[in-house]
């Protein structure tokens, strides 16, 4: 529902017919894509997939083979990355060792010749914003891994930019600090107004975080929508795949489930333990406990392996036990997302 | 030092260590370690034709390890790390070596050559003390002034040339590279200044120094390059960097021969030059092996070859036949006695000055040098 | 990195100007040993190949090269030897003087040549000179590796800083004993750093005068020694064109084959 | 590993630390302590007795402070040369040039180490030469800079410079390209990116070369005979009184002034983390 | 249930009084464990509580400051790493880089002096066990990040030592390959029969993998249990926080919801939207969709700020509009955990 608002506001970033090519290697294979105005928007996909060289396109460190980058409706194609007006956050942080934190912080505004006072008080309050006051005067050496992230992202947001790159941010976190910076991270974006390209390979992160995503593979975007359209109304196997988890089922296993032949995928939580003669009978394989939910891997006989997801409303007991036991699953017609080629197999992915 | 119990006296009663000669010839001890000027010990190894060390060494067995030292006061040094058993002393080193208790007096008995050495060349006082020859001479040269006959005219005929303060050459001038050059500049006030009583240019009390220092010093601000190097020296006046200024004659042949318009005099003030003598180590390793040495390397034929490669001239009156340019001789003025009576041999300047005055002190080689920086500023 | 075009051509053109700057007196050094003048006057005005005659029949220069070979593989063994064991205990162990060490290591290489030679030459001369041992070959070996181990010590220590220890701690936790460890992985880690270091030993001491001069005794002559007198000697000077010519030309070799090697997985692919 | 630390780290420093401090730093000493010894003028013999007069020598004659002044100024110019030539070369190398040619730059940049010194020097005495290439460069005979400070200052530029461009090289190479990318990010312009972050990041490297540069500069005697028309520098000083006049102790006492001058220059250095990149 | 089982069986790993400190710094601060043989059992704690440490004291790159460490019966406190019967999978993986991956699993039966032919054999046969048949010739560099962890584990289990130690196998890999890896491992440890000691952060990972979880705080065990022991029943709020999220109340609040004074932890899953009148109200203020489940921020009435989640069994609908909305939440006695500390506030952590 996201989606069709976000059109009707001017574009920030447009991409069209983008390509990149390093010698052999084709990188990013023809990209169209329209990022509006102070949205939140994800890349997903796997390594390599080219998702860093879309980043690397947009902010201008690289030259595309072919195409075109516009931000704010002006062709930037052929500017230098000082010459536009977004702002990077790297993986790594790239912050100047050499240099404070305040003085990282005020680098964009120094260069662009904005007066010390100002200067300081800006920057002042880009750190105040990541949490990071009177942090100022030490070296991003004295700093740990999820307050120099900070540090990177108040860098770039001191300069007002329309865009702001993020590749990774976070991959370099553990758990409980990533989870904390995402919350952070989309505070910040809705009190700055910024528009957000962030790069991730983590999927989790990019469907609570996002207002779309687009998921890469190969060099090309097989989606873009919102989280629910892309988790619930996969277009494709690889998507359903990569986005959560899934159970594809094709050939005979499918035909006799759903009578109907294609490849399908239902999501494990969109599966149901039923007593109804109808649902599908099985033999739970696998009981995994995971705290908030318990993960069952039943051998179905129509001949399918498929994980069920069970939230842990109520303590479960003796989950050991169920192994082995005789079982009947259950799904709703509207959760069965028809794929288009059956290239998986039939099992959990 | 060493000993002092009356060795011997030089000049201003300075006295002499008491070393003892080698009495009698023993057989050679398979090796001697030499320091020698460049081109005074060629092995062949460097071109085949230029040798007279094979044949010395197949001769005697002994092998022959050399040093080449670029100065005297290197030679100097070198002889007193005790290392080495003979060297090509000229006369600025000799006595400091001789003084310094480094070498032993020399039994000429045991050098067959020696008898046929140019009498101008034996009992000097840069190479014998009270009469007690410290050496062999090997050869000699005088320091000439050397000129780009295209861009000097007319030909200089003085020192004067080098010493003009409002020279056309400035900036062109070149002088020799070493403290001794300060007697050059004596050299000239003896003849320019003669109220300043110069007698003799290594002996020279505080005034007189001082004006030679100073007139060095106005020299300097003409002075294009210092030289130490043939390489460098021929270079220099083939390119025109240097265009007058002291030289040897070998370098004013070499520089003939490979096409620059050079030329040479013996300015009408003289000149300083060189009288080189073999010498032996006091606490040589190797006596034997080097006195065999010293009598080769004075031997007609041995000492034609250095004199010719080296270019200067021979001391042993017998190789002016053995030289392959039969001019050799007549060109480096060999037995040109005449000649070398204008010439003042290097000799170390003591503080005892070396003409005899009592009554004053002179500047010792340690001031020399000392002064020496000083002029290059 | 993004660079405008600019700055790409203006770097490019650095780089060339540069490298003229560097190769045109060697090309000049390469023209010299055919130049028919003794003096290499300028312009030559005959071209000949007796030098490199006169170059290849001069075992004086053989013999020098041999020398010198043998001293820079001494000096270059034993900077080799000392620069890795106190690299270790740097990289190894806290212990008082630590820093000081680093410095002091500094110190040969920084030290004016002069300074070195005088003082390892009067050393020498009152010590070892006492028990008999004059200066030759070794002598100049020792002055040699003094000043060069800084270079395999700072190679060997980057390396063991980037490696860190826990491929030994693996080895050890496969059950590999000490000695194990260090031939099957430490020395393979740091072969291309101790490579690094001693090629850059090795040619310091390969090119080394000043200190030679203090230290070489009677009779011992390098190349570089070999060199200075022969320039110093009348009708030699083009020769020596010609030796040095053969050295630039002889070095592509070591110094590639040492690049391609340096180049070990480990070290870092060249990017 | 852990068993003996202390036997192990003693097996370590053992011989290195005979080398250095014992063998190294002892010649060292004596020779700084000859500095207050004598020569007897005469005999050149060493007088072993406690005495002020070389430094007082030194401290009062002028020329030894122009010849100290002159000699820090020519070690000076020819490190700001040299890394004002290395720094765009080993930029290119590092960040520019593609993997191949930077492997083939970078033996271009080594091969000059083996050609000997002294032919590289006097290689540089023709091209200075009176009417050589120098002054055809110049326009004619006597135009270019001949024989003096300034070609002293060039050659040892050129004869050192590859010890400039090595570290630099290695320090650019570790450099991370993000850096360079964010600050291009941020706005800044190439120059500004090589001012504000390159060089000061750099500035280890650059230290590191500068010890090659600068002490190799500042004890060279050889170069400067070679081209250096009638300059002095405290090399020539050191060696006239040691290898020349044999004055070992006054020769001491003027290379206290190098060795003063490289050591307070190391210390200097050193805070840079200049020592750990030659 | 599983706890009970293990203490029966032989202990293959005991440490006592164990003690490290590095200067001023205690690593760890005296534990007291004992690892049954077989058991998959995991370390869990925040960044520098010690868990590393602990690995390394087992394996013997530390000597302790205090206690033993026996295996198998045996004191082997003072023995060297290579005088031990463990293997560690370092978290780097720490793979020969000049070794080809057959030489580095080849390693640890070359230094034992294993015949040639055997080792060859025995190292195909855990590149087989790990997957990767074929893959003996090439070098670590050309080994993608999950290849190289398998190779590392190869290399360990070719030497079939009695206990495998792991420090953060799986955390350089990107979620995908890691939910991968983690099935893997298990299956490996479970057929091989040996000892895992298994080091992580991430809480997700430990509850599925073990046989029991000892949870680190500050160098000291705080929990030790299976994992819904330590889940379900967190002894202190910092294991409820760190081990999953929980909603903790204490102060007024907790005495109004709970009717009882003290801090309590409810599992965010634990509590459901409810129209019973009893239940708390409140006004949900976020709806973050992430795909298999929904979370809710509601703002309880009784002054605490709740997270709720929901498995999205059904597609949700319209999640925008529900916020601001009044609901009213639920929660089973059984669920309300006492903790005893209220050190922290009544937030979600
Ligand atoms: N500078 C380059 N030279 C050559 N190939 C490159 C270059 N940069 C990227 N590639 C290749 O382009 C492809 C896409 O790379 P990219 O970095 O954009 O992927 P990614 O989606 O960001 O992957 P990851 O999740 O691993 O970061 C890969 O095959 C990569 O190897
Ligand atoms: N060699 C060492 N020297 C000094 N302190 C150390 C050393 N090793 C560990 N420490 C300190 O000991 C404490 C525990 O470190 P340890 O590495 O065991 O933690 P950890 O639980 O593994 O953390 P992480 O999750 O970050 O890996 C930390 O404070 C750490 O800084
Ligand atoms: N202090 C000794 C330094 C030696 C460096 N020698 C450099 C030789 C030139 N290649
Ligand atoms: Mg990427
Ligand atoms: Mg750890």
């Amino acid at each position: 529902m996201i989606t069709e608002i976000r059109y009707n506001r001017p574009m920030t970033v447009e991409l069209s017919g983008l390509r990149k090519t390093f010698g052999a290697v084709t990188a990013v294979d023809g990209i169209d894509l329209r990022i509006g105005d102070g949205e939140f928007f994800s890349m997903l996909g796997p390594s390599g997939s080219g998702k860093t060289t879309v980043l690397r396109l947009i902010a201008g460190f690289e030259l595309p083979t072919a195409g075109t980058v516009a931000l704010d409706g002006r062709d930037v194609t052929r500017l230098a990355p000082f010459e536009r007006d977004v702002n990077t956050v790297f993986q790594d942080y790239a912050l100047f060792p050499h240099l404070s934190v305040q003085e990282n912080v005020e680098y964009g505004l120094k260069v662009r010749k904005v007066a010390k006072r100002e200067r300081r008080d800006r920057a002042r309050e880009a750190l105040a914003k990541v949490r990071l006051e009177g942090f100022g005067a030490r070296k991003p050496s004295a700093m740990s891994g999820g307050q120099r992230q900070r540090v990177a992202l108040a860098r770039a947001l001191v300069n007002r930019p329309k865009v702001l790159l993020l590749d990774e941010p976070l991959g370099a976190l553990d758990r409980k600090l990533r989870e904390q910076m995402q919350v952070e991270l989309k505070a910040i974006q809705r009190d700055a107004g910024i528009t957000f390209v962030f790069v991730t390979h983590d999927q989790d992160e990019a469907l609570t975080m996002s207002d779309r995503v687009a998921v890469f593979d190969a060099g090309r975007i097989v989606q873009v929508g919102t989280p629910e359209a892309v988790y619930e109304r996969p277009v494709s196997a690889f998507v359903a795949g990569f986005v959560g988890s899934s159970n594809v089922f094709t050939g005979e296993t499918a035909k006799t489930l759903f009578k109907k032949t294609g490849t399908f995928s239902v999501r494990p939580e969109k599966i149901a333990f039923t007593d109804e003669a109808a649902a599908a009978p099985g033999t739970v394989a696998e009981v995994i406990y995971a705290g908030p939910v318990t993960r069952y891997v039943v051998d179905l006989d129509a001949g399918a392996r498929v994980v069920v997801v069970e939230q842990n409303s109520r303590t479960p007991r003796a989950l050991a036990g169920l192994r082995g036991q005789r079982v009947r699953l259950g799904w709703h017609e509207e959760h069965v997302i028809p794929l288009p080629s059956g290239k998986d197999s039939a099992h959990a992915s | 030092g060493g000993g002092d119990e009356g060795g011997g006296s030089g000049p201003g009663g300075l006295s002499v260590p008491k070393v003892e000669k080698l009495a009698a010839l023993g057989a050679g001890e398979g090796e001697v370690n030499i320091v020698s000027w460049a081109g005074y010990v060629e092995d062949g190894s460097t071109d085949k034709t230029v040798d007279w060390v094979s044949s010395f060494e197949s001769e005697t067995g002994c092998k022959v390890n050399n040093k080449v030292a670029a100065t005297s006061d290197e030679m100097v040094t070198l002889m007193k790390t005790g290392e080495y058993d003979v060297v090509s002393a000229s006369g600025d080193a000799s006595l400091r070596l001789i003084y310094g208790g480094d070498v032993a007096p020399v039994n000429t008995g045991l050098i067959a050559n020696y008898k046929d050495i140019f009498d101008g060349l034996k009992d000097k006082p840069w190479n014998a003390v009270n009469g007690v020859a410290y050496g062999v001479p090997h050869g000699r040269g005088a320091n000439v002034l050397m000129y780009r006959t295209d861009i000097v005219k007319p030909a200089p005929t003085s020192w004067g040339a080098v010493f003009d303060p409002n020279s056309p050459f400035k900036g062109k001038i070149t002088a020799y590279d070493s403290p001794i050059y300060i007697a050059d500049a004596a050299l000239y006030l003896m003849k320019s200044k003669p109220d300043l009583g110069i007698k003799n240019p290594y002996a020279l009390d505080d005034t007189q120094f001082d004006a030679a220092v100073a007139l060095l010093k106005e020299q300097n601000k003409a002075i294009g390059e210092y030289w130490a190097d043939y390489t460098k020296e021929v270079q220099a006046f083939k390119a025109g960097n240097s265009v007058l200024g002291t030289s040897w004659q070998v370098i004013v042949n070499l520089a003939k021969a490979d096409g620059a318009p050079v030329e040479a005099v013996l300015p009408s003030e003289g000149a300083t030059g060189w009288s080189d003598t073999w010498m032996i180590a006091a606490k040589a390793a190797h006596p034997n092996c080097g006195y065999l040495w010293m009598n080769h390397i004075v031997s007609p034929k041995a000492n034609a070859a250095v004199a010719e490669w080296f270019g200067e001239a021979p001391a042993n009156k017998l190789s002016c036949a053995q030289t392959v340019d039969k001019n050799h001789c007549t060109t480096f003025h060999a037995d040109d006695e005449s000649y070398f009576d204008q010439v003042w041999y290097w000799t170390t300047p003591l503080a005892q000055c070396v003409d005899g005055r009592t009554d004053v002190t002179c500047k010792d080689y340690a001031a020399w040098t000392q002064a020496w920086t000083a002029i290059k500023g | 990195m993004t660079l405008s075009p600019a700055a790409r051509w203006a770097l490019r053109a650095a780089m060339a100007l540069g490298l003229t700057f560097i190769y045109v007196p060697l090309l000049l050094v390469l023209v010299n040993s055919f130049n028919g003048d003794r003096t290499f006057a300028w312009p030559p005005h005959d071209l000949t190949t007796r030098w490199w005659a006169a170059a290849w029949a001069s075992d004086g220069a053989r013999q020098a090269l041999l020398t010198s070979v043998q001293a820079a593989l001494g000096a270059t063994a034993t900077a080799l030897l000392l620069g890795t064991l106190v690299a270790f205990a740097v990289h190894r162990f806290a212990f008082f003087g630590r820093d000081t060490l680093s410095l002091l290591i500094v110190l040969p290489i920084a030290l004016p040549g002069i300074v070195t030679g005088i003082a390892l030459d009067s050393a020498w001369r009152s010590v070892m000179g006492e028990l008999g041992i004059g200066k030759g070959l070794l002598s100049v070996v020792v002055g040699h590796a003094t000043f060069c181990v800084v270079t395999v010590y700072n190679n060997v220590l980057a390396r063991l800083r980037r490696t860190g220890t826990t491929l030994e701690e693996a080895s050890a936790d496969l059950g590999a004993r000490p000695w194990q460890t260090f031939r099957y992985v430490t020395f393979p880690l740091i072969r291309s750093a101790l490579l690094a270091g001693g090629l850059l030993a090795f040619a310091l001491s390969f090119d080394e005068i000043i200190v030679t001069t203090f230290t070489a005794g009677p009779g011992l002559t390098t190349l570089p020694l070999w060199i200075f007198t022969n320039l110093f000697r009348p009708n030699q000077a083009p020769v020596v064109n010609v030796v040095a010519a053969v050295l630039i030309i002889a070095s592509v070799i070591p110094v590639w084959v040492a690049q391609r090697l340096a180049f070990t997985p480990g070290s870092g692919p060249p990017r | 590993m852990h068993r003996h630390p202390r036997w192990q780290l003693a097996g370590l420093l053992a011989a290195p630390v005979l080398w250095l401090v014992v063998a190294y730093l002892g010649a060292l000493g004596v020779l700084m302590v000859s500095a207050f010894w004598t020569v007897n003028g005469f005999t050149g013999g060493i007088v072993r007795e406690f005495s002020l007069a070389n430094f007082r020598t030194i401290l009062g004659e002028e020329v030894y402070r122009t010849v100290t002044l002159r000699s820090v100024g020519v070690a000076a110019a020819v490190t700001v040369i040299c890394a004002v030539v290395a720094v765009p070369m080993a930029f290119y190398m590092a960040k520019v040039a593609s993997a191949r040619s930077r492997h083939w730059l970078v033996i271009a940049v080594l091969t000059p180490l083996w050609a000997s010194y002294l032919v590289k020097a006097y290689a540089w005495r023709v091209l200075l030469g009176n009417g050589g290439p120098i002054d055809s460069l110049f326009g004619g005979p006597g135009r270019g800079p001949g024989y003096g400070l300034t070609a002293t200052v060039i050659v040892l530029a050129y004869l050192w410079l590859p010890y400039m461009i090595l570290p630099i090289y290695a320090g650019l190479d570790r450099l991370p390209d993000s850096l360079l990318e964010a600050s291009a990010d941020l706005g800044a312009r190439a120059g500004h990116t090589l001012r504000r972050i390159v060089l000061p990041l750099l500035v280890p490297s650059v230290a590191a070369g500068s010890i090659f540069t600068f002490s190799l500069s500042l004890g060279d005697y050889i170069t400067v005979q070679i081209v250096g028309g009638k300059t002095q520098l405290i090399g020539n000083l050191v060696y006239a009184n040691i290898g020349a006049a044999g004055n070992l102790p006054f020769a001491a006492a003027l290379a206290t002034i190098p060795v003063l001058i490289m050591v307070i220059y190391l210390i200097a250095v050193r805070r840079s983390g200049a020592l750990e990149e030659l």
